[in-house]
């Protein structure tokens, strides 16, 4: 199979979706003529033109609310967010009018959105660029939530995104657009993951390690110590979705192993791991071993500086021990 | 807004071609889509009074002649999105009561299946995009209708309404800066009718002639309307409409208006930050419906027995529609979860695959 | 001791610290001369005069944000969001100026700001003005929360905010304002109660409800339900202030009754009770009788219908239902 | 922006009381501070480019004239505030060079003690309160600065700093609205450098005459300056901060400057967007500096050979902070939880109730 970065794949999927459908519009700040703050989106404006990949001024309540007015009438906007970040002064539009307007209009509107970009601490940027913001939407019945890890998923997942016909808000990450895995070849037929489908990236037996986004990395990288160092022997589930959640891959790994540490580089009040941990709790009371532990980003905004910036973040070390005091 | 101090010159719009060219067949709808407005909402709010409405409920009556002078102008290819004060709208865009009523009512046959209330009514069939209730939150979804038109070809525009005390919120100002870059067919229209809740436009916007005169900050087109004359309304939108619809050109249009009830049917202060004074004066010297009627008696397009009966019909229906509403079923608790998500709706792949919800 | 409504008691506590501190300014829509939207400010605009009560436009970012600018300065805000629903326009402002400009400056500035106004659901104004963000906003290191539910608390815990020198989101609930309370007089002495400490509402000993907010007053309810028609004995645990959390009384409750079902008007992924939920099953592992359950709104965005709004919410039927499935 | 086509009129601003009023030694510290901006960066871009610098690093190389022009105007009542590229703003403002170049290498000695980076300085006590990420969320902020001393009495001016990109966001627009109501002594100053990362001015924003004209919109005085000469830019500020100061009314200054390097030193299409002619005359012939050294020197304030020295002590004075910086001990992981709460920082009884922190 053919091996591509992260960012390669993402690509593809985005040009294929382009191709595929002509109501598909890319739209965000330099995502046309600059190709993109990080080059996602390279050479999509010069083969596509100015119709389907747009330059937007810096006005993200403004071009997002556009977007999703114009999924209203049946285009289909896929809108970048430089940083995920800067959600924070687009949130009314994300949340009320792309979350909330098929439920208030009793079904009659629906908004084929996908709202994309990097959502990722470790590059330091300092706290108001390194938001990590998963859980804060995942919390909004309405809105579907992606975060993949892998050029494999991400393609794939980016389709599944575009045809989708709810909001779907695609979290990628800024240190993973360079990494490199295999990816099917297109002649090989479309490929397509479907949302809702975790993926266990590796099989154990004594310990569930569950992750999303560049956490399973961390996760793969813990188990392969746990297992040389200590014989202890992960299954490292990657959830891939975040809503809709495969909570039957969840419990399963959990009924399996009797004891889950969830990886979740967002702050641990409120993020994605306070859910899976309660539903794991919940679902799995009579299997469990031990209390479901966590390793999220240390409590606090995110910090600058490039030496302790990835202690803040979880990383394998953080998550070999706390697997350790549990097991 | 003392309208005896107007400073509109009086022109007489009715000479205007778009007005020339009225049937006395569409004139008659006009008057009457204004009648009925105010017959269904002088309904819902003896009901709102009785506590068979919940929430909010922001009426629209004085302001009948906005909604209805430019919705009047549209075709099958424009489109209209609003704010919280929807009824007008949603009855001029050919909603029927039965629908709207049953969504006051919180019923499963209004028009959202009782999901999204006063504020949220909804019609995309007919071109009505709501219903919002987050202050100037619609403003970027009507240039998105705008922008919609413009990429799919269509040739029409979008109407997209706002309160005076819209003005100061930040999506509105993007959304008038994407409108005038991109040269997209929106026209934005203030319907200022003076205040926002207890505040006059005085105490919550600075400008200099007037509010929609900001639209020279984006080098965009502009225009004041006096909202009392149906004639002028159009005349004017018009402009506006054939500006957005052949150049692809957005407009800021400010029609002055007023309410006759207080912000909501809630609003304790309604007789305390205006006047007595200001208040009986727009209701005998320029309420809308009035004057229009006088017009076309004047113009001998209708007579006072015909208004009349257009008057009752009105409020038959308006009564028709509360007996359509009282006995329509509620929703039930499972139907909660209805809506949510197209996917699971449709009962597609997607939507079954997952977990989507999560109650315990 | 006096009766006072829940509204009167915070307008008390307001007008208190308005004459305690000429810094304190109260500021937002239609708080001064309307005399506020739910007239918890009645009467200070005309007490206090234009300095000290300030009507605002409609314009959340740009008021919050100058409301943070002015803290920053020593000015002590107290802005009111008429809904707490209407913080989506806002948000910008509040995680990242608000809530991270003393760590992204070293803790070289401070905000002492208060953000307070209703933030329910229950009062059928649908989806866009019900939502309830105490988790939202506890998620960010550098806010607190707080989330009372009786008069005498509203009074102490609006006055500790006040003084209180970093930011607090205050969220009270409109379906509150009216309800009737104990509250110490002025007379006997500074009413202050602070953030962090819960407050155990009812004793009992066979299981913990925990609540916040309108929540609390579902779970007494359900508890003297429960007591007459199934003799289970229930704590009832007002959180009061969600950060800082009162995370030793959460746990003192369950290793006493060994079981606990939380009660949250949020919806359940992301809410506060996941948090909750997630901390008890980890510090009271072995403690625990059966799962944590939860009763949070229905998921779905705020239905407008009054029929079925408040099946919708929590309330008492369904706590005492959910609390019977492990009991 | 071509400034070989300006339309400005060349008058000579030197001539205006302000520069009248002058001293050479106030003279030389503008110069010397303008300087040290670009040696302190061209120190910083060096070890950037080496691997030791994190996240971004936007350079104000070629903008100098503009933070220290003004706040060469300000007094101890008067505060400022800025977006990312920040640096100009910090040294203009007193702060030394060791805390910043500390805080670009991420060490605890940096003024923000690491925490804040590139983006993100603060001196407080210099009456300079950063450094914001988030375009135009300072805009907010800065207005708060005018309301906190109009509340205080205190007879200061806010400056509000902001690129031309960050004219089109929603919470500027609100800010200009409240500033011209309320009537606060704030002063936007748009940084117009031509471009936001790739975009030039006209693929970003709708405006008649210029940005700042926009302030019309909000019944806002506003002016046009030439950034090159910091005389001008001088005379013009004052202006309008006597007007914030005595008069406790805000003004938009659209001062048309340009960055020499790219968006970011990250920026891979620096060169891409604009055309190595444009760059290349600006540097060559409105460079501020250059052109306030040639200035001074027909002044007779300097000669060249003192202009040399200052330039010498600046470079010494950037090396010396790298030193100062490299030996600087780093950060702590425990200190990550530091400067979150001031409660628990100051050890009070509040900041001891509850759990303040998540960590497992
Ligand atoms: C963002 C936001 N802030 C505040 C409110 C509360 N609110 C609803 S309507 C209104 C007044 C709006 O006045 P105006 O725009 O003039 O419209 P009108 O009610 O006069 O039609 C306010 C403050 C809201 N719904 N959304
Ligand atoms: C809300 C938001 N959107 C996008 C960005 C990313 N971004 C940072 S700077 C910038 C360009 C700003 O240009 P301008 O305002 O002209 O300032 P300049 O860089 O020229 O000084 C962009 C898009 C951001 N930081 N914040
Ligand atoms: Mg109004
Ligand atoms: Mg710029």
């Amino acid at each position: 199979m053919r091996t591509l970065t992260y960012r390669e794949a993402l690509r593809e999927g985005l040009d294929e979706e382009l191709a595929r459908d002509e109501n598909v519009v890319i739209m965000g700040e330099e995502v046309a003529q600059y190709n993109g703050a990080y080059k996602v989106t390279e050479g999509l404006w010069k083969k596509w033109g100015d119709k389907r990949v747009v330059d937007t001024p810096i006005s993200e309540a403004g071009f997002i609310g556009m977007g999703i007015g114009a999924s209203m009438l049946g285009v289909r906007p896929v809108m970048e967010l430089m940083f995920w970040s800067f959600h924070s002064v687009a949130f009314d539009q994300m949340v009320n009018n792309a979350g909330c307007v098929r439920y208030m209009s009793g079904g009659l509107i629906h908004c084929p959105i996908v709202v994309r970009g990097p959502a990722n601490g470790g590059t330091g940027v300092g706290a108001t660029h390194s938001h990590i913001p998963e859980g804060l939407f995942a919390a909004f019945p309405g809105l579907k939530v992606v975060a993949p890890a892998t050029p494999a998923d991400v393609k794939g997942l980016i389709k599944a995104s575009i045809r989708d016909n709810d909001p779907v808000f695609f979290m990628e990450n800024t240190l993973l657009y360079g990494t490199t895995g295999e990816v099917p070849d297109p002649a090989e037929g479309d490929f397509v993951i479907p949302l809702g489908v975790a993926d266990l990236k590796r099989q154990g037996s004594d310990l569930s390690l569950i992750a999303h986004g560049r956490s399973v990395l961390h996760a793969l990288e813990a188990a392969e110590t746990l297992q040389k160092e200590h014989g202890i022997s992960c299954d490292v589930l990657d959830l891939r979705t975040i809503r809709p959640l495969d909570q039957e891959a969840i419990l399963t790994s959990v009924r399996k192993t009797h004891r889950a540490v969830l990886v979740d580089e967002s702050k641990a009040f409120g993020g994605v791991s306070a859910m899976v941990a309660t539903l794991i709790q919940d679902h799995c009371f009579d299997d469990l071993d031990a209390p479901v532990k966590r390793v999220c980003s240390i409590d606090a905004p995110a910090i600058y500086s490039p030496f302790v910036e990835n202690e803040q973040l979880p990383n394998a070390r953080r998550i070999v021990s706390q697997v350790l005091s549990i097991a | 807004m003392s309208f005896a101090d107007s400073q509109f010159s009086r022109l007489d719009f009715a000479s205007s071609p778009i007005n020339q060219a009225l049937t006395a067949e569409k004139k008659i709808e006009m008057f009457t889509h204004m009648i009925r407005i105010r017959r269904f909402e002088q309904a819902a709010l003896k009901y709102y009074n009785a506590g068979r409405i919940g929430g909010f409920l922001h009426l629209y009556i004085g302001q009948e002649s906005v909604a209805v002078g430019t919705i009047s102008l549209c075709t099958l290819y424009d489109h209209n999105i609003t704010a919280y004060r929807c009824h007008g709208h949603a009855l001029a865009s050919g909603m029927n009561m039965n629908e709207c009523m049953a969504e006051l009512f919180g019923k499963a046959t209004g028009c959202a299946k009782g999901k999204g209330g006063s504020m949220h009514f909804f019609a995309p069939d007919k071109n009505f995009w709501g219903g919002h209730g987050i202050v100037a939150g619609q403003t970027p979804l009507g240039l998105g209708l705008a922008y919609g038109l413009k990429y799919k070809g269509i040739p029409g525009a979008a109407l997209c309404y706002m309160g005076d005390g819209a003005v100061n919120q930040g999506a509105y100002h993007e959304s008038l800066n994407l409108a005038s870059l991109f040269e997209l067919p929106v026209v934005y229209i203030i319907e200022n009718n003076g205040y926002s809740m207890g505040t006059s436009q005085k105490r919550s916007s600075a400008y200099r002639g007037c509010l929609a005169q900001r639209a020279e900050a984006y080098d965009m087109e502009w225009d004041m309307i006096d909202g009392s004359d149906i004639y002028e309304v159009r005349a004017k939108t018009q402009i506006a409409l054939e500006r957005a619809r052949s150049e692809s050109r957005p407009t800021i249009l400010e029609i002055s208006t007023y309410r006759y009830y207080g912000h909501s049917v809630a609003d304790a202060n309604a007789k305390k930050y205006r006047s007595p004074e200001e208040i009986e004066n727009y209701k005998n010297n320029h309420d809308p419906i009035n004057t229009f009627r006088n017009r076309l008696i004047h113009e001998g397009v209708i007579n006072q027995e015909q208004a009349d009966a257009i008057n009752k019909a009105a409020a038959d229906e308006a009564a028709a529609a509360v007996v359509f509403a009282e006995q329509s079923p509620a929703p039930t608790v499972e139907s909660i979860m209805d809506d949510v998500y197209w996917e699971v709706d449709n009962k597609t792949a997607a939507g079954a695959t997952g977990r989507h919800f999560f109650n315990d």
